[in-house]
């Protein structure tokens, strides 16, 4: 490990830490903004579990909850007016426990995180060596030459060019890509234990996307260190996460090993997600599949399963009554369906739909703009 | 350069729309530097078909789209609809052609007024087109929009107050009315004869009327006000009756206000006589006539003469005011503003029953696009735009655009602001319209799945040159420039059995301020030679209907 | 990337502006050369070509400045001959005193020669003084220049606490009381508030059922010059220069309140907390300098505003400024002291504008290379 | 000097939120970005913030004191310039409300004619400069370039005379007799605020002519007049009327300056201004006389300022949170 402060927690840890034991425990997680409408819960009822050295995909629309549940796993949501429930904890450490002075000592060593808007997410008036070696000096308390000696190797590490002079230079002086790499080296300056990275690609080209997400890919392996990748694209999490979350509407409905969720997606606003998505595969001009209508709004509290009223299996039984979520063969595959996808339950469901004339003989849904 | 030349383009006949040699550069502060952001791009579209522009940000795509717009024209280069160059047109035929050509944006919030109603927004481009085929004197617009900020305050600031001024007011009326001092008496008389006003439907303007007429002590402008205006009006009113009654309406007004002018006209004396002078002959009295001009022609009764000239009314009772010892007429002078703001509803009223019209006549039109792109015309006309969701919006920008019927449209970027769900409906939606209205489509975009879903016809931009042209599945399957294939090995798929093999690029997109020399992508490309930095390439096909602008293309005899 | 290339221009400019300045009177040459030296080695050194535009583009400004103070006077109603002289002059007195001025010249010929004096630093004799307008400008400028520093030192050591400390309390109590108590001393006209420090801690204060409420601490009037006694100058200077802060920091505390809230909700604050920052240091290191910008230009408004402006305290206090020069000026109907006057406050208002362009240098490091704005220019 | 220059703070500069606390803010923005995608049609969504007693407070004494001022001459008041014998300097009596001052006139009724000039010259010299100042920005501020470059030098021009040197120069040279002073005074307050005005709209327009509905009206085929007043200005016009207010309010402070030196209406007229100024000698002994239209003068500039900052804070959460 390339990393200038190895005598600060990051190696030991991981030597004596048994390599499945958890990072990151989170219990019945629940978040609610008090709005001028009304309590919005963006966060219901979401547990999971991180074990060490594993990327983990939350995938979702804007207006899941993905980026409030990592917020919420930080603790970076204010105070006043959020309420969040339920277990937190990273490396057996009690989040929901801490007060201000001992969060702020966990961000950073312990949990670090990359977000979406690499101009934004960078101070434009300090220097970029400054602000990567600033957490090393708050949080290791070394000195000005050696945080900046720091700050250099980790410019390279992150593979920026010269980063010598880019040490001196101000944020608007890079371009996107080379902007969220320094992002990624602020996250990754005190060697936490976790990452979480809120939608680190989508402020930026395809090309640059490819890179940050193979630099992400790289770090978290060579370190060993958990990762949370937050995204809106299906596409992303594939190649590059060992297992996916997918949430709608504040909650979790479906979580599986990466490849098993691809192959066999039991949840059929997973099977809506990807087949609404065009791809490169299909010859031009392929009708997509749409989902219909809009996705519930927190403020009022729904009955039945969230999808229900967008899903082409639904059936009375899933606007009254909400699944839990159910394990599948697979013991790490857990889905939230009464009907899922691909079981002769589903495909009845689906003919049920049809013959009702919910559906259109392609098997879309009708109606509900 | 990556890419000039124009191989790829088809016969001049065949096409609708034929951009050749589009140059677009802004210049980049005072020191002369000028950021190349299109240079040289040529491209068409036949009728019917679906351009796909693609690249990375900054590539100038969303620039050459606005630039098909001459929003601004370009630099250099030629543009042809429908055989016309537009780029020589003049302002006024440019504008002409605009419903031919329009545009859907990326920002579907942005791209609609905040402002505005849903009803408002769709109908506007036929009230724009309606108002200029029937001739409707360009001022009217002026006028409402300051009819409208006047009665914003007036909403505001006075609609609480109302109740109060009005018990004052007829407090006051009584007052005055029992025990008035003689010299207020004529005056009241006057304003007593403002009752027919009151009668044939103006209240509040009379009300006003009266008590002002009553309550100023300065008595000439009142007389002007209290006569003029509601004069005005019933001249208007019985002319419709008999001309000869409106006629005889109009010349006491005509009298009144010759003598209120002459009466201002002396009030200016010593220092300031000069300034006031001056003015008066440069606005009022111009205007005022321009006003009782008006009134002689009923049928034509300028709303915007009345608006006029209570805004000389307003300034004369100012100079008026001020001509004077000027302090105790406060009183008159705030209740004329108010009477004014009165006026200024009643004139956009007047203003506003045209364009009422208009949008009414628009209507069922209007709620035939919005059921068309999937709204429900009932539920959302009164709305404004942030009451919808980003894919509603995006519906509206669309039947916006297509409510013009237009022969092309210009797609900037319209689902890159989308959730991914709601992309696949408005991409859906675009298709439907397209084989509806028979659309041509130029469709922006940065992602290539999306892209090559819509297209007929792809062109892969970079740094405002064209790299390749080709139908989509074969450029897909077989890309000819190294830009495009790098583009595409970049593309996450959504399969975690694809393993990404990324082309590394070294460095990012050069300046486009200094581009490079030669072919633009040569910085990146894994492919560069010497001949690459001296020479530009020229796009030539390498395949049926591939062209390619590279020198070194991965496709065709070249490619070993 | 463009490269920074100081024209040949450069030189010769700065050196005729500082000879220019050094030909007025005495004290203003000092003050002009200083905030002109200073001003643009410092501008240089960040940012040469910028700052050449800026110096460069001032002078149209003044051009038009010069013609706007001279033409107004020159049109304006009213013989000066006969201001001067009294309306009881006789024709030929008033024809003599013309032809003095030079009044019978055509308009643009009195321009060019009032120009001409004007590059030489002559900014006119005034008639009514008998004395030269800018030596009298240069014996006035020092207390004005005074009261300026010292009442936006302290607006700002009242202003910058405050504002930080409501932008983070945004909404809540501290923030609303702030933000009430420092409306008020907007609203408060300042020569209404210099009349009640002067009731306060200079005559006594009010007298309410017998007891005092006030002190008699400070000197209501009057100007001692700093070299002669500082404690006595300070003292002198406490009342006025806190009437004018106290207006001036609830603008000044405003402005940065609101251009910090913006900061705070800018994803660069997430990303400082989510490295574990403490509040404080957020506060301060990373939200204060980007909340600066209006600020700083407000602040180079109100400065300016203060060099001519501060002519209503000037005349409470019996400061011997600039402003009270201006106001006598004007009372006597001098004219040629008022353009002069006026003209020197005006080119003082642009510099400090100037100067204040140059600090955004030092703030801002985006501004600093030029074809910046584009972003991502590496290549 | 608080003037119309330094002062105020231009609409397109303070980003007040209507949302409370920076994390709320924040909170806030984060819920928004979670419900936003169809958010559409929730109840409530049109829902209005709530001005606060303080703004109505603020809008009846405005209200008081324009009818009083109105209604002076008929109201029951005393003659403003009627010396009442042997009430010199005294303090608030039953029979004169607030006292009277040291020529023994009674301050209320100074206080509510005083009114009279200062609302004038305020709400008329900011109406012109409105209107005006107004037109001026919104064509620089539209056309940009030329336009705007010419604006802008001539509006800089201006800008760099502080304004009450230029109002005082003004109003002497202009009117040495004070012959005709509150017409004098009205063109020189509309020549003051026509610089600010017109650069305030001028931002806010350069802001929302970024905006795409602007290039969709272009590419509709709407003249550039069209667009300006029904794209642009309706979408300025808040801002700019909230300003005008703050505007109106720092004329009525220049007023009271020019008063104080004894140049604005003369005598037997009052003005706040010049009570002040009379009281100043009589401090000590009699600070009511310079006390009740320091506070009348203060609640008045106050009370605009408060208006208008709300309404501005309300146009513009409306335009954030939705």
């Amino acid at each position: 490990m390339s990393y200038p402060n190895s005598d600060g927690p990051v190696d030991t840890v991981a030597d004596t830490v048994d390599d499945h034991a958890p990072v990151l425990v989170v219990k019945n997680l629940t978040t609610t903004f008090a709005t001028p409408r009304g309590p919005l819960t963006a966060v219901d009822d979401v547990s999971f579990t991180l074990r060490r050295g594993t990327a983990l995909g939350i995938v979702g629309e804007s207006g899941s909850g993905k980026s409030v549940t990592a917020r919420s796993v930080m603790r970076l949501l204010p105070k006043s007016n959020v309420t969040t429930t339920g277990e937190v904890s990273i490396n057996g450490i009690d989040m929901m426990a801490l007060g201000p002075k001992e969060l702020r000592a966990m961000w950073g060593p312990e949990v670090a995180m990359v977000f979406q808007d690499p101009l934004g997410s960078l101070n434009p008036v300090m220097r970029i060596g400054d602000q990567v070696a600033e957490g090393l000096r708050i949080h290791h308390n070394v000195s000005r030459k050696e945080a900046r000696a720091a700050a250099l190797q980790l410019l390279r590490q992150v593979g920026i060019p010269s980063p010598q002079t880019r040490l001196d230079e101000y944020p608007h002086q890079l371009s996107g890509g080379m902007r969220q790499r320094v992002v990624i080296a602020i996250a990754l300056s005190c060697g936490p234990k976790l990452l979480i990275a809120d939608e680190p690609t989508t402020a930026l080209d395809v090309t640059v996307q490819a890179q940050i997400l193979d630099l992400l890919s790289d770090q978290q392996t060579e370190r060993h260190m958990p990762l949370v990748l937050i995204t809106h694209d299906l596409g992303v999490v594939a190649g590059r996460t060992q297992e996916v979350i997918v949430m709608y509407a504040g909650r979790i409905m479906e979580r599986a090993r990466t490849p098993v969720l691809f192959r066999d997606m039991k949840m059929p606003y997973t099977e809506a997600l990807f087949r609404s998505i065009p791809k490169v595969e299909y010859p031009s001009h392929t009708r997509l599949a749409i989902i219909p209508g809009r996705p519930p709004t927190m403020v009022e509290p729904i009955r039945g399963c969230r999808f229900a009223p967008r899903c082409r299996y639904a059936q009375d039984r899933c606007l009254e009554e909400e699944p839990e979520l159910t394990p599948a063969v697979d013991r790490d595959h857990v889905y939230r369906c009464f009907y899922p996808v691909g079981t002769p339950e589903g495909e009845q469901a689906l003919e049920i739909n049809r013959s009702n004339g919910r559906l259109t003989p392609e098997g879309e849904l009708i109606g509900v703009s | 350069m990556a890419g000039t030349g124009k191989a790829h383009l088809r016969d001049p006949e065949q096409t609708l729309l034929r951009a050749e040699d589009l140059v677009v550069e802004f210049p980049l502060g005072a020191g002369g530097a000028k950021v190349h952001a299109v240079s040289g791009i040529s491209i068409d579209l036949v009728e019917g078909e679906t351009l796909g522009l693609v690249g990375e940000s900054g590539c100038g795509k969303s620039t050459t789209g606005k630039a098909i717009m001459a929003i601004p024209k370009p630099t250099s280069g030629s543009i042809k609809l429908d055989q016309v160059e537009l780029t020589t047109l003049d302002d006024e035929s440019l504008r002409r052609t605009r419903p031919v050509l329009q545009m859907i944006f990326q920002d579907p919030i942005s791209a609609l007024n905040p402002r505005r109603t849903v009803r408002d927004i769709i109908a506007e481009p036929l009230v724009v087109w309606w108002e200029e085929e029937e001739g409707r004197p360009p001022t009217s617009a002026w006028l409402e929009a300051y009819g409208r900020v006047f009665s914003r305050v007036a909403a505001q600031v006075i609609r609480p107050m109302v109740p109060l001024l009005t018990l004052l007011l007829v407090a006051f009326v009584l007052w005055v009315t029992s025990e008035a001092a003689e010299d207020r008496a004529w005056e009241g008389a006057l304003g007593w004869t403002q009752v027919p006003a009151m009668i044939i439907g103006f209240p509040s303007l009379a009300a006003v009327g009266v008590i002002g007429s009553i309550l100023g002590s300065m008595g000439l402008i009142w007389l002007a006000l209290a006569v003029m205006v509601p004069f005005g009006v019933m001249s208007k009113v019985l002319g419709k009756v008999s001309p000869a009654v409106g006629l005889l309406a109009a010349a006491f007004a005509t009298a009144v206000t010759l003598f209120m002018i002459w009466r201002t006209w002396n009030s200016f004396a010593g220092t300031a006589a000069w300034v006031g002078r001056a003015f008066v002959i440069a606005i009022a009295l111009p205007v005022v006539v321009w006003f009782l001009a008006s009134l002689l022609k009923p049928a034509r009764a300028g709303a915007t003469g009345v608006a006029l000239a209570l805004v000389a009314v307003l300034m004369l009772e100012v100079f008026y005011v001020s001509g004077l010892d000027g302090v105790p007429k406060l009183g008159a002078f705030v209740l004329a503003a108010a009477i004014d703001i009165v006026l200024f509803r009643l004139v956009r009223k007047q203003a506003g029953l045209r364009a009422a019209e208009l949008r009414a006549r628009a209507e069922p039109k209007v709620r035939e696009m919005l059921e068309t792109v999937g709204i429900n015309p009932d539920t959302s006309l009164d709305r404004k735009p942030y009451e919808f969701s980003g894919g509603q919006a995006q519906r509206l920008s669309i039947a916006r655009a297509l409510i013009l019927d237009p022969k092309v449209i210009i797609c900037d970027e319209p689902v890159s602001a989308l959730d991914v769900s709601v992309q696949a409906q408005i991409l859906n939606l675009l298709e439907e319209m397209k084989a509806r209205y028979g659309l041509t489509l130029v469709f922006i975009a940065h992602d290539l799945a999306v892209v090559k879903n819509v297209s007929d016809r792809v062109a892969v931009m970079y740094l405002g040159k064209i790299c390749e042209v080709a139908r989509p599945d074969e450029l897909f399957a077989n890309p000819a420039h190294p830009y495009s294939h790098l583009l595409l090995s970049a593309i996450p798929h959504p399969d975690p059995l694809i393993e990404a093999h990324v082309t590394q690029v070294a460095a990012d997109l050069p300046s486009p301020v200094n581009p490079p020399s030669g072919c633009r992508f040569r910085t990146r490309c894994p492919l560069a030679q010497e001949r690459c930095a001296s020479e530009e390439p020229v796009i030539r096909e390498v395949a049926p209907e591939q062209f390619v602008a590279c020198h070194f293309p991965l496709v065709g005899e070249a490619a070993q | 990337m463009l490269r920074e290339r100081p024209s040949r221009l450069t030189a010769p400019a700065l050196i005729a502006v500082v000879l220019w300045a050094w030909f007025l009177g005495p004290r203003i040459r000092y003050i002009f050369a200083a905030v002109l030296i200073v001003g643009t080695v410092a501008a240089f050194m960040t940012n040469g070509r910028y700052a050449l535009r800026r110096i460069v583009g001032v002078v149209p400004i003044l051009i038009a400045v010069s013609f706007v103070v001279f033409s107004l006077m020159a049109v304006l109603p009213g013989d000066p001959a006969i201001n001067i002289l009294g309306p009881s002059a006789t024709p030929d007195a008033v024809e003599q005193v013309r032809t003095e001025l030079g009044l019978d010249e055509p308009f643009f010929n009195r321009y060019g020669d009032w120009l001409g004096d004007l590059v030489m630093g002559d900014l006119g004799t005034s008639v009514q003084r008998r004395q030269p307008v800018a030596e009298g400008i240069g014996q006035s400028i020092t207390p004005s220049l005074q009261l300026m520093v010292y009442s936006v030192i302290l607006a700002s050591l009242l202003a910058f606490p405050l504002g930080v400390y409501a932008a983070y309390k945004q909404g809540r109590r501290p923030d609303r009381v702030i933000n009430t108590v420092m409306l008020g001393f907007f609203a408060v006209p300042n020569f209404v508030i210099a009349v009640n420090l002067v009731l306060f801690f200079a005559i006594g204060g009010l007298s309410v059922f017998g007891t005092r409420l006030g002190l008699k601490v400070l000197p209501g009037a009057g100007y001692v010059e700093f070299g002669e006694n500082p404690v006595e100058h300070f003292k002198r200077m406490l009342l006025p220069s806190l009437s004018l802060a106290l207006g001036q920091s609830a603008v000044f505390m405003r402005l940065l309140r609101s251009d910090m809230i913006g900061t705070l909700r800018l994803p660069f604050i997430d990303l400082a907390r989510s490295k574990g920052l403490s509040t404080n240091r957020i506060l301060w290191h990373h939200a204060l300098r980007p909340s600066m910008f209006t600020l700083l230009t407000v602040m180079g408004f109100s400065i300016g505003a203060l060099i001519g402006g501060a002519l209503i305290t000037e005349v409470i206090f019996t400061l011997p400024g600039i402003g009270s020069f201006m106001f006598e000026s004007i009372s006597r109907r001098d004219y040629i002291s008022v353009q002069g006057g006026t003209l020197v406050i005006a080119t003082l208002y642009v510099m400090i504008l100037v100067m204040v362009d140059f600090l955004y240098l030092a703030l801002d490091p985006r501004l600093r290379t030029t074809g910046g704005g584009l972003g991502g220019g590496n290549g | 000097m608080v003037s119309p220059v330094g002062s105020g703070s231009p609409p397109g500069m303070t980003a007040q939120l209507a949302v409370s606390g920076v994390e709320m803010a924040e909170a806030a923005e984060l819920a928004q970005l979670e419900a936003d995608p169809e958010k559409g049609g929730i109840p409530g969504a049109r829902r209005r913030k709530k001005l606060g007693p303080l703004f109505w407070a603020a809008v009846t004494y405005l209200t008081l004191l324009t009818l009083a001022a109105i209604f002076a001459p008929v109201l029951p008041l005393k003659d403003y310039a009627k010396t009442f014998k042997g009430t010199s300097k005294d303090g608030p009596t039953l029979t004169y409300w607030l006292g009277n001052d040291g020529a023994g006139h009674d301050i209320f009724s100074r206080i509510i004619y005083g009114a009279q000039v200062s609302l004038i010259v305020a709400f008329v010299g900011a109406i012109f400069a409105l209107l005006i100042g107004g037109s001026i920005g919104l064509a620089a501020g539209y056309y940009r370039r030329t336009v705007d470059t010419i604006v802008t030098a001539v509006l800089d021009a201006t800008l760099v005379i502080p304004p009450l040197l230029l109002a005082l120069s003004l109003i002497l040279f202009l009117d040495p007799d004070a012959q005709r002073r509150v017409f004098i005074l009205i063109l020189v307050f509309v020549v003051l605020s026509i610089a600010p005005i017109a650069r305030v709209v001028r931002a806010s327009t350069l802001v929302w002519s970024e905006r795409e509905f602007v290039m969709a009206a272009k590419t509709m085929g709407a003249r550039d007049g069209r667009i300006m007043l029904r794209e642009v200005l309706p979408n300025v016009a808040p801002a700019l009327v909230s300003y005008a207010l703050i505007v109106m309010a720092n004329l009525i402070v220049v007023e009271g300056a020019v008063s104080f030196l004894g140049l604005s209406v003369p005598p037997p007229t009052p003005t706040w201004g010049d009570m002040i100024n009379k009281g100043r000698t009589d401090l000590d002994v009699a600070a009511h006389i310079v006390l009740f239209p320091a506070l009348a003068m203060f609640f008045t500039v106050l009370s605009l300022n408060y208006v208008g900052d709300r309404l501005q804070e309300r146009f513009e959460a409306r335009e954030s949170v939705l």
